[in-house]
């Protein structure tokens, strides 16, 4: 039933903030002048309750059935607005913003001008509502449990969160053991409490709980579907260890023909361990896993007459037999926490990572100078007779960070103070090494970081001003090529040790978890959250969010926070128990489809198919969309040649008026 | 009368106040067009493509134009004065039947205007093309029906016959442009008018087919006869005594118009009821309507067939659905 | 070139099936050089059957042209499968309709004419006016030759066909159930000579030659209803409701006409040239046509109408398509 | 006063209502011109037709659902098909709309006084109905009986429901209602109007039986009369064909030899017998 | 001309980058031509290539696409459809003698703000230099 449109317009002022630009009195008498209007108001807020109010008050008394508001950017506000529109007992769908102040006020200078656009673009606004149809909101149930990819600190946290809560996790960690970075970790800043003495409770929790099925040394394949109803397929690899069986006594480990000749990733490659092995002593679940990359037994066939493992393990848990497997599950919400990894200091090649054994990276150093790591905490380079402690030691710090020519803008946010933390800890095992800090600037922007910085300083450990520029070796020492910039003076400082305080980076395999949810990138590289302040931990794809590092640095107290966050995002889904799905999705006039299936290749998602329905007698294939699986992208209705797919909110009939608003005159 | 051919520039330019529409090549078409150099006339060839019709009938016309909002309607203004030179005979005998549609109960205004503004010098047809039947349907190369003066090419001069006031008013202008036409003019101009005539070679009696239509209604030769069309407006725009029109409104910015625009039987929107009925569903139907609405129906109404025999459709037809052949074969079929 | 004969006896053994209820091919026209399409739904019908350089019809056209009437109630649709007889171009349109699924496969049978070109009757009217008698061509080594009222003519095949036959690449049909006839050369020339002139003229230019020709157009839509990939249930560009494009014919809504009809046919126009042959007032549609012929081909390296698994298209894309036009 | 045959009056909507709800719904305005002169030499009489629109929309013909004897006002029901009538629907008191008219021959009222009448309605087919029934409500004394047949698919879908109660009052007046399928609390006929129509079985003599509807309804509803041996000349109905002028010169509503816009809508079935196409 | 000439560019923006670039761009407060007037469509697969024509038609001077670079289409591969179908309706334009200028295509980012800015201040001053669309606009029939 079509009743005549009746359109209230509302112009807010944004505070000065579209006001100041754009004459919002001369918009509203323009806007009543527009076909269909009845009401045009503005007003200081139209976000604000009295702002909503006045919405939902004129839509009561004036039977306004749909509404145009002129304000900040649909992004920002359309939810909130929608609401408004229910609460006044009309179809949220009614609701058309043009967009005043992102694309206008803030965007141009001349009030006339941007008057000028403003009132175009409500024209266009008014226009399109006109045409928007009522459309109802569909709920789906939601599968009450989630997957969490990634098993650092935040995909612990985010799935203790979660399973407290009661609902099922499925915690999914690429690498042998959870933990992640945190696990690599000596002490934190600025509290200086042991890493693995805080985090190992909560790996064990989360192992532990009834609530969390573990899936480590594990990778997503493939997630289909839709919030509240995605299909996962994780890949089990194989261990070639009974997991049933393997009570972690580490027996075949020391009996490999490999035993400590294979790098250490945990250790960084500074220390070494078997091909069979435990990454770290807490690793959780502390079971054994055969490197199938350095295995004589995987890689060559054979490895002596038997593997020594398989021999050693009294429990026989040693299974080459043992084969992938994949799970499959349903899952309400995914929470990405795949974490970081630290940027390669070979790609600055001026600082000889690459050529000198004692440049470290900071990662490194924290490995070096843990008493669970490689020298047990000695703090000595070389090797065997070559081993000597180092006492002339410098930090150099924003090592890939804050570089453009490493294409990573943007600061770390943890080397400043993970480089004072390693600086205070050298000191306390070295206390007469002389400790020295190249910096650009020194960032204590957190909560007890500036007094850390203090101690620190009060220490004894320099902080020099300057951006080296080289390093080399000369005399069997580091020499570092340095203007100190608060001088001014070129400075040549010999060192026995050089530590880079390397930034943080997406991870490198990235790719691989964009293309099993569609996440985007910001420019950092970084996963995109879907607003920065507001929806920090959301995605784009709906009922995806994200935790820690993976969305951009951050140190464990925010990305635990972060992780609380997600936790709550997706808690909010599963505990409700259902989902909306998208209204603005695309339907067939099967009476002018011709059936030539061009929408059903189209589609993304295959959500479009052919169905052979009767035409007056004839059997004909029409296309047909299935709501669920459809997302509104709208793609379908471009490319049909005959226009009868159409996107709802943004069908032909919809859009066509608002090019001849803005093409037009106003 | 007799104007020297040299002298027809002048004696258009001799025509005051009024836009002088001539057969003209416009993209690939010869069509009627305002001229502006008489040079690019042309007055030889047969038949234009797109009949004169467009300049009584536009294809696109405004009728109404009101402001968006607004109640205040504007018809639009009346057409100034015209004169088609060069047209046909079987092309003013066209409008001539049309005339019966337009003014039929009540005149329709903006053809009204344009009709009793235009002046019709028509160009017997000395060289008939090969689908040319006029002689069949009442009329001849030099018919007069319709036109206010019809010129013959006598080589290098036109003889002038006056036909009406309106021709005479025409002359008169250019009385000093003129020469008296001698006996032997006119004699040769009769001949070569009969000879033409005689040149055409398609032929049909049509006496009896308004009559034996609507018995037809329900004889496979409709089938038969559509099978191949492909249900475009060509037969029918292009037809100068088609006259079927749309109405629609456009708006550009906040002003709006109604106006109409040619329309065909042809097509299958133009009988399409809004709850998807069609009462011609297909071209059987649409092609029977055609033909019957040409043979029969305006034969009960208005006493003449509404076909002139200019040929337009036949040759313009991409797929060879000929007219006569239909006609033919409609003679033919058993009752 | 084809026995006639030959071709007359396939047609009513094809007719004959019980699976068959129409054949369509071409009959003489009903005067001098046209010719029609005639639908043959008994062998006698056959007897008119005939296949020249006259028959310049893509029937593949009335595969999806055909009307589907309302099946009274309690009947049955009839759906035995059509014959059809496809030159080289034509048969291209039969492929493309069925990669697009606008008819399944299994409801033509398809009669293939390997073809030497077809004749373009403006250039033969234009040489000989005013032909009534009825005339027959026929393709003689690589030339044409026509019975003429006033005796026999010969013409180099490239005087006297159409601009498509130039630049046609599949002389033999790509799909077909039975062949008549043998195999031909492939003349056609690969490039793009005949749009390469207006090419490199400038946008003005360009414009300047479209204008008139694009503003002379009746909207007769002619040129889409004959067109074989055009068979949708309600064009686009007729639609009211909402109006893409304005029923008034003028150089605006004419020229949104001819563009987004050439747009359609991106990557599905076979080039079999009916457009731009039917036209009454002979806009060069093939021009608009070939350039998103050319464009298709070597940005997108493809071709339509060849392989009936294809996929159309505008409904993929490969990641590195081209994108130097993107800022 | 405007005597431009294409340039319409503007009235002004006084009053609508919905008739029948849904997708297809029907809506009634009641309009009256602003142009006083308009109004006063407007003149109409039962079956005819006018020009309705909405200006940048387009116009639609559309039956006059009042008879000249309910006062200076005219009424026209609506259903929500395309376009134009869409617009219409948006249309609320006090809004305009167009009219030009009227169009369309009438029912020959006078050649009927002393007769017997009865309307056969279905759908939205009441509507050119509802004038005669009114008109010769009006003028009761001048006309014979008056049965009123009218049917729906279901009563939801009745147009101008109110009426009949008070109708039925009305001396030598009859009303008969239907519905296709049966419902709750409906206490008049179920199934098909054609099936009532031989239930009534009304007697040919002295009776104009007048039917107007789909198509189909209409087939049937002649086939019945001729089995109640009604004379062609005695059965009228009216055609609703496409128009876009409304005055015989845009083409396309003819049926056969018969413009509907000027040689009906109003046609009696010995004319309407001829012509093949007017029953397509 | 004395007063200089102003293009009307209409913009097909998607939801998910090029829309919240430029949202981004306001938050920014990067200044730019006002010439420019924003259409959003969830992602530049719906824009419909007949919708840059019937801009034309409707009195736009200029027409600009924008998504997301290829690969980060929100809903994967829309704008991967979005280039193909646009690379041929620019040539189609072009060779019926529609100069280059008047249609634009883009990717930009949410996060490119900066960029957005360089896209609009490019599309208007060459749209400056081309002047008015007398090609075959609507406005330009006589009624
Ligand atoms: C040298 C250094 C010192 C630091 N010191 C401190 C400090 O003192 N105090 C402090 O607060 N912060 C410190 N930080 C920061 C701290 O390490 C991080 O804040 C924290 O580790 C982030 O945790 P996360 O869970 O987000 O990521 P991660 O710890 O990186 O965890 C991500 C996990 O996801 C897994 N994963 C990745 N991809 C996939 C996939 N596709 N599928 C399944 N699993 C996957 C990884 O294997 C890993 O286990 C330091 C950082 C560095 C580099
Ligand atoms: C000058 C200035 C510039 C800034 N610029 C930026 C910037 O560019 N980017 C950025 O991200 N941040 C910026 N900030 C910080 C930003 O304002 C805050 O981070 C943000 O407002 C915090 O929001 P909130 O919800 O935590 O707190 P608030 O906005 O203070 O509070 C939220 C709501 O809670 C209410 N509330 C507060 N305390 C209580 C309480 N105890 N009990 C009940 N209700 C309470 C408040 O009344 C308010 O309604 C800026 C702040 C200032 C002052
Ligand atoms: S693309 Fe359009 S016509 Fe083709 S199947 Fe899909 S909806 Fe139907
Ligand atoms: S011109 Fe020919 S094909 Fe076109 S509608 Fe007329 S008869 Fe049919
Ligand atoms: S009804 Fe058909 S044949 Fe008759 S005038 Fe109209 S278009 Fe021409
Ligand atoms: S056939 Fe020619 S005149 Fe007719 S619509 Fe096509 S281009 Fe226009
Ligand atoms: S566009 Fe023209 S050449 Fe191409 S397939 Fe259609 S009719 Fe044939
Ligand atoms: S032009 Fe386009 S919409 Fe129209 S019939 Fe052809 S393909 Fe379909």
């Amino acid at each position: 039933m079509s009743s005549k449109p009746k359109i209230g317009v509302y112009i807010c002022h944004c505070g000065i903030n579209i006001a100041k630009t754009v004459d919002v009195e001369e918009l509203t008498r323009y806007a009543v002048k527009l076909p269909n209007v009845r009401v045009a108001r503005d007003y200081s807020y139209m976000c604000s309750d009295p702002g909503q109010l006045m919405i939902r008050e004129d839509i009561r008394k004036n039977g306004l059935n749909r509404v145009v508001v002129a304000s900040c950017s649909p992004r920002m506000h359309e939810l909130t607005f929608r609401k408004a529109l229910v609460e006044a007992g009309l179809n949220p769908y009614y609701l058309e913003i043009a967009n005043i102040r992102e694309h206008c006020s803030w965007v141009h200078k001349d009030k006339q001008e941007a008057t000028a656009k403003a009132k175009k673009l409500l024209q266009a606004a008014v226009a399109k509502v006109r045409f928007l149809e009522p459309l109802q909101e569909k709920e789906v149930d939601v599968e009450a449990s989630a997957l969490i990819i990634g098993g650092g600190i935040a995909g612990i946290q985010a799935s203790l969160d979660i399973a407290n809560a009661g609902f099922k996790v499925y915690l999914v960690e690429k690498t042998p053991s959870i933990g992640g970075r945190m696990s690599q970790l000596d002490k934190t800043f600025p509290t200086l409490d042991c890493s693995a003495c805080i985090l190992t409770p909560k790996m064990v929790d989360a192992a532990s709980h009834p609530n969390i099925t573990l899936l480590t040394y594990s990778q997503v394949e493939s997630i289909t579907g839709y919030v509240g109803n995605f299909q996962v397929k994780v890949r089990k690899k194989a261990r070639y260890v009974d997991f049933s069986k393997c009570t972690g006594c580490g027996l075949c480990a020391e009996e490999c023909r490999l035993a400590d000749r294979v790098k250490s990733e945990f250790n960084m490659g500074i220390g070494n361990r078997s091909a069979i092995y435990l990454p770290f002593p807490q690793a959780v679940p502390a079971k054994y896993t055969v490197d199938p990359h350095s295995c004589l037994f995987l890689t060559r066939g054979k490895c002596g007459k038997s593997p020594k493992c398989v021999e050693a393990c009294p429990a026989g848990a040693v299974d080459f037999e043992q084969k992938d497997e994949i799970v499959e599950f349903k899952t309400g919400t995914v929470i990405v926490a795949t974490g970081f990894d630290v940027f390669d200091a070979a790609r600055k090649p001026e600082y000889g990572y690459s050529d000198y054994d004692n440049v470290l990276t900071g990662l490194e150093m924290e490995r070096l100078i843990s008493s669970s790591g490689p020298t047990g905490g000695k703090l000595v380079l070389g090797k065997g007779d070559g081993e000597y402690v180092p006492k002339e030691i410098a930090f150099i710090k924003c090592v890939g960070s804050r570089d453009k020519s490493t294409g990573n803008e943007y600061c770390s946010r943890v080397c400043c103070m993970y480089t004072a933390k390693l600086a205070h800890l050298v000191k306390d095992k070295l206390p007469e090494a002389n400790v020295r800090i190249y910096y650009m600037d020194v960032r204590a922007f957190g909560k007890g970081f500036e007094e850390f910085y203090d101690r620190v300083r009060r220490e004894g450990v320099r902080y020099i001003r300057g951006n080296p520029s080289e390093i080399f070796k000369r005399n069997g020492k580091l020499v570092i090529m340095v203007e100190d910039t608060l001088t001014a003076k070129p400075l040549e400082d010999e060192v026995d040790m050089v530590v880079l305080a390397v930034g943080l980076e997406p991870r490198r395999d990235a790719r691989e978890v964009i293309d099993l949810l569609r996440l985007s990138q910001s420019s950092d590289r970084f996963f995109l959250e879907a607003h920065p302040k507001l929806a920090p931990v959301d995605t784009a794809t709906e009922g995806v969010y994200l935790a820690g590092c993976a969305q951009g640095p951050k140190d464990i107290p925010d990305t635990v926070a972060q992780a609380k966050g997600a936790a709550s995002s997706a808690l909010v889904l599963l505990s409700s128990g259902k989902v909306k799905v998208q209204a603005q999705i695309s339907w067939v006039n099967e009476a002018t489809c011709r059936g030539c299936g061009y929408c059903v290749e189209i589609c993304p998602y295959t959500a479009i198919e052919l169905v052979s329905v009767n035409k007056m007698g004839h059997e004909v294939n029409v296309a047909r969309v299935n709501e669920a699986l459809c997302k509104g992208c709208g793609a379908c209705a471009a490319g049909c040649l005959s226009g009868s797919v159409q996107q709802k909110s943004f069908m032909d009939s919809q859009i066509l008026p608002q090019i001849a608003a803005l093409g037009g005159k106003s | 009368m007799k104007l020297n051919k040299d002298k027809l520039a002048d004696f258009l330019a001799a025509i005051p106040g009024k836009t002088i529409f001539g057969p003209q090549l416009s993209g690939e078409t010869l069509k009627f067009t305002p001229i502006t150099k008489t040079g690019d006339l042309c007055l030889t060839a047969n038949n234009t493509t797109v009949p004169p019709k467009s300049v009584v009938f536009p294809q696109t016309e405004t009728m109404l134009r009101f402001e968006q909002g607004a109640t205040d309607i504007r018809t639009a203004e009346p057409a100034g004065e015209t004169v088609l030179f060069g047209i046909r005979p079987c092309d003013a005998r066209a409008m001539y039947i049309v005339d019966n549609v337009f003014f039929w109960d009540v005149d329709d205004p903006y053809y009204l205007a344009r009709r009793t503004n235009s002046t019709l010098v028509g160009m017997a047809c000395l060289d008939p093309c090969v689908n040319c039947f006029c002689t069949s349907m009442g009329g001849g190369p030099a018919s007069t029906e319709g036109l206010d003066l019809l010129l013959t090419d006598l080589g290098d001069s036109y003889l002038l016959e006056v036909l009406t006031g309106k021709g005479e008013m025409l002359c008169q202008g250019a009385g000093n442009l003129l020469d008296e036409a001698s006996v032997a003019d006119k004699e040769a101009a009769k001949l070569l008018q009969q000879k033409a005539a005689g040149q055409i070679r398609r032929k049909i009696d049509p006496s009896g087919i308004p009559a034996r239509l609507p018995a037809l209604w329900e004889s496979p030769v409709w089938e038969k006869v559509s099978a191949s069309c492909l249900g475009c407006g060509i037969c029918t725009y292009l037809c100068p005594t088609c006259h079927c029109f749309d109405m629609q409104d456009e708006t550009e910015g906040a002003e709006s118009r109604r106006y109409r625009t040619w329309d065909s039987c042809m097509f299958p929107e133009y009988t399409l009821h809004a709850s998807g009925h069609n009462p011609r569903p297909a071209r059987r139907e649409r092609t029977r309507n055609r033909i019957n609405h040409k043979f029969s129906y305006f034969v009960d109404k208005f006493k003449v067939i509404a076909c002139v025999g200019c040929g337009r459709c036949i040759n313009l037809c991409p797929v060879n659905i000929d007219i006569l052949d239909i006609l033919s074969k409609v003679g033919e079929e058993a009752l | 070139m084809p026995d006639l004969e030959k071709l007359r006896a396939l047609a009513k053994e094809t007719i004959s099936r019980d699976d068959i209820k129409c054949l369509i091919g071409w009959r003489p026209g009903t005067y001098g050089y046209r010719t029609s399409p005639h639908f043959v739904r008994s062998p006698e019908d056959a007897d008119q059957l005939i296949f020249s350089p006259l028959c310049s019809s893509n029937l593949a056209t009335y595969l999806t042209l055909a009307e589907k009437r309302p099946v009274p109630r309690g009947a049955q649709p009839d759906t035995r499968k059509v014959a059809i007889l496809v030159k080289g171009c034509d048969s291209r349109a039969v492929v493309q309709q069925v990669a697009e699924q606008g008819i399944k496969r299994e409801a033509v049978y398809v009669i293939g004419c390997p073809c030497e070109g077809i004749i373009d009757l403006r250039k033969l009217e234009d040489k000989y006016p005013h032909t009534l008698e009825r005339v027959e061509a026929r393709w003689e080594n690589g030339k044409i030759s026509l019975d003429l009222p006033g005796g026999r003519a010969v013409f180099p095949r490239e005087e006297i066909v159409a601009g498509k036959c130039l630049t046609c690449r599949y002389p033999n049909p790509v799909i077909a159930d039975v062949t008549v006839g043998e195999d031909v050369e492939v003349r056609g020339s690969a490039g793009f000579e005949d749009i390469n002139w207006l090419e490199v003229k400038n946008a003005q230019e360009r414009w300047a030659f479209w204008r008139d020709k694009v503003n002379s157009c009746l909207r007769c839509y002619s040129c889409r209803n004959v067109c074989p990939m055009c068979y949708c249930e309600e064009c686009i560009l007729e639609k009211q409701n909402p109006a893409w494009i304005q029923r008034s014919v003028n150089i605006s809504e004419n020229t949104a006409f001819q563009l987004a009809r050439a747009f359609h046919l991106a990557g599905r126009c076979i080039e079999c040239g009916e457009c731009e042959r039917v036209c009454p007032v002979e806009i060069p549609l093939t021009h608009l046509n070939r350039k998103l012929v050319k464009e298709v081909s070597e940005q997108f390296a493809f071709t339509p109408g060849v392989d009936p698994e294809a996929k159309p298209l505008l409904v993929g894309y490969r990641p590195n398509d081209k994108e130097d036009f993107i800022l | 006063m405007n005597t431009h045959p294409y340039k319409p009056n503007i009235a002004t909507v006084q009053d609508t209502w919905f008739e029948t709800y849904g997708d297809r719904c029907i809506k009634t305005f009641k309009v009256v011109f602003d142009d006083e002169e308009v109004r006063d030499n407007w003149t109409h009489l039962p079956g005819q037709c006018a020009m309705i629109g909405v200006l940048g929309t387009g116009e639609s013909m559309i039956s006059i659902s009042c008879s000249p004897t309910e006062g200076k006002f005219l009424r026209f029901s609506v259903m929500r098909a395309g376009k134009v009538t869409k617009a219409l629907h948006e249309l609320e008191a006090g809004d305009k709309m167009t009219v030009r008219g009227p169009y369309g021959n009438n029912f020959p009222v006078d050649e009927w006084k002393g007769k017997n009448i009865i309307t056969i309605g279905g759908g939205i087919g009441q509507a050119p109905l509802r004038p005669i029934i009114e008109y010769i409500r009006a003028k009761k004394a001048e006309y014979g009986d008056l049965t009123v047949v009218y049917g729906a698919r279901t009563s939801a879908d009745l147009c101008f429901k109110g009426e009949f109660s008070e109708l039925a009052k009305v001396e030598n007046t009859s009303c008969r209602l239907s519905i296709d399928v049966k419902e709750e609390d409906w206490p008049h006929y179920v199934g098909f109007v054609p099936a009532l129509l031989m239930e009534i079985n009304p007697s040919f003599e002295n009776t104009i039986a007048i039917t107007c509807g789909p198509p189909i309804m209409i087939n049937f509803v002649l086939q019945n009369l001729k089995k109640l041996n009604f004379p062609d000349e005695q059965i009228y109905t009216t055609l609703e064909n496409r128009m876009k002028c409304g005055i015989g010169k845009c083409g396309r509503c003819n049926a056969g030899n018969l413009y509907v816009c000027k040689d009906g809508p109003v046609f009696s079935y010995a004319t309407l017998k001829n012509v093949p196409e007017a029953f397509a | 001309m004395s007063e200089k000439f102003e293009p009307n560019v209409v913009a097909f923006l998607c939801n998910w980058c090029s829309y919240a670039g430029a949202d981004l761009a306001g938050t920014s407060r990067i200044e730019y031509p006002p010439n420019l007037h924003v259409i959003r469509v969830m992602c530049s697969g719906r824009v419909n290539p007949l919708f840059i024509v019937n801009a034309l038609q409707q009195g736009a001077d200029g027409v600009l696409v924008s998504g997301c670079h290829p690969g980060d289409c929100h809903y994967m591969e829309g704008n991967f459809l979005a280039r193909r179908r646009f690379a041929l309706m620019r040539e189609l334009l072009n060779f019926v003698g529609v100069d280059e200028s008047r249609f634009n295509m883009s990717w930009v980012s949410a996060s490119e703000g900066a960029k957005w800015k360089d896209v609009v201040t490019g599309v208007v001053n060459n749209l400056r230099e081309a002047g008015a669309f007398t090609e075959f606009p609507r406005k330009k029939i006589d009624w």
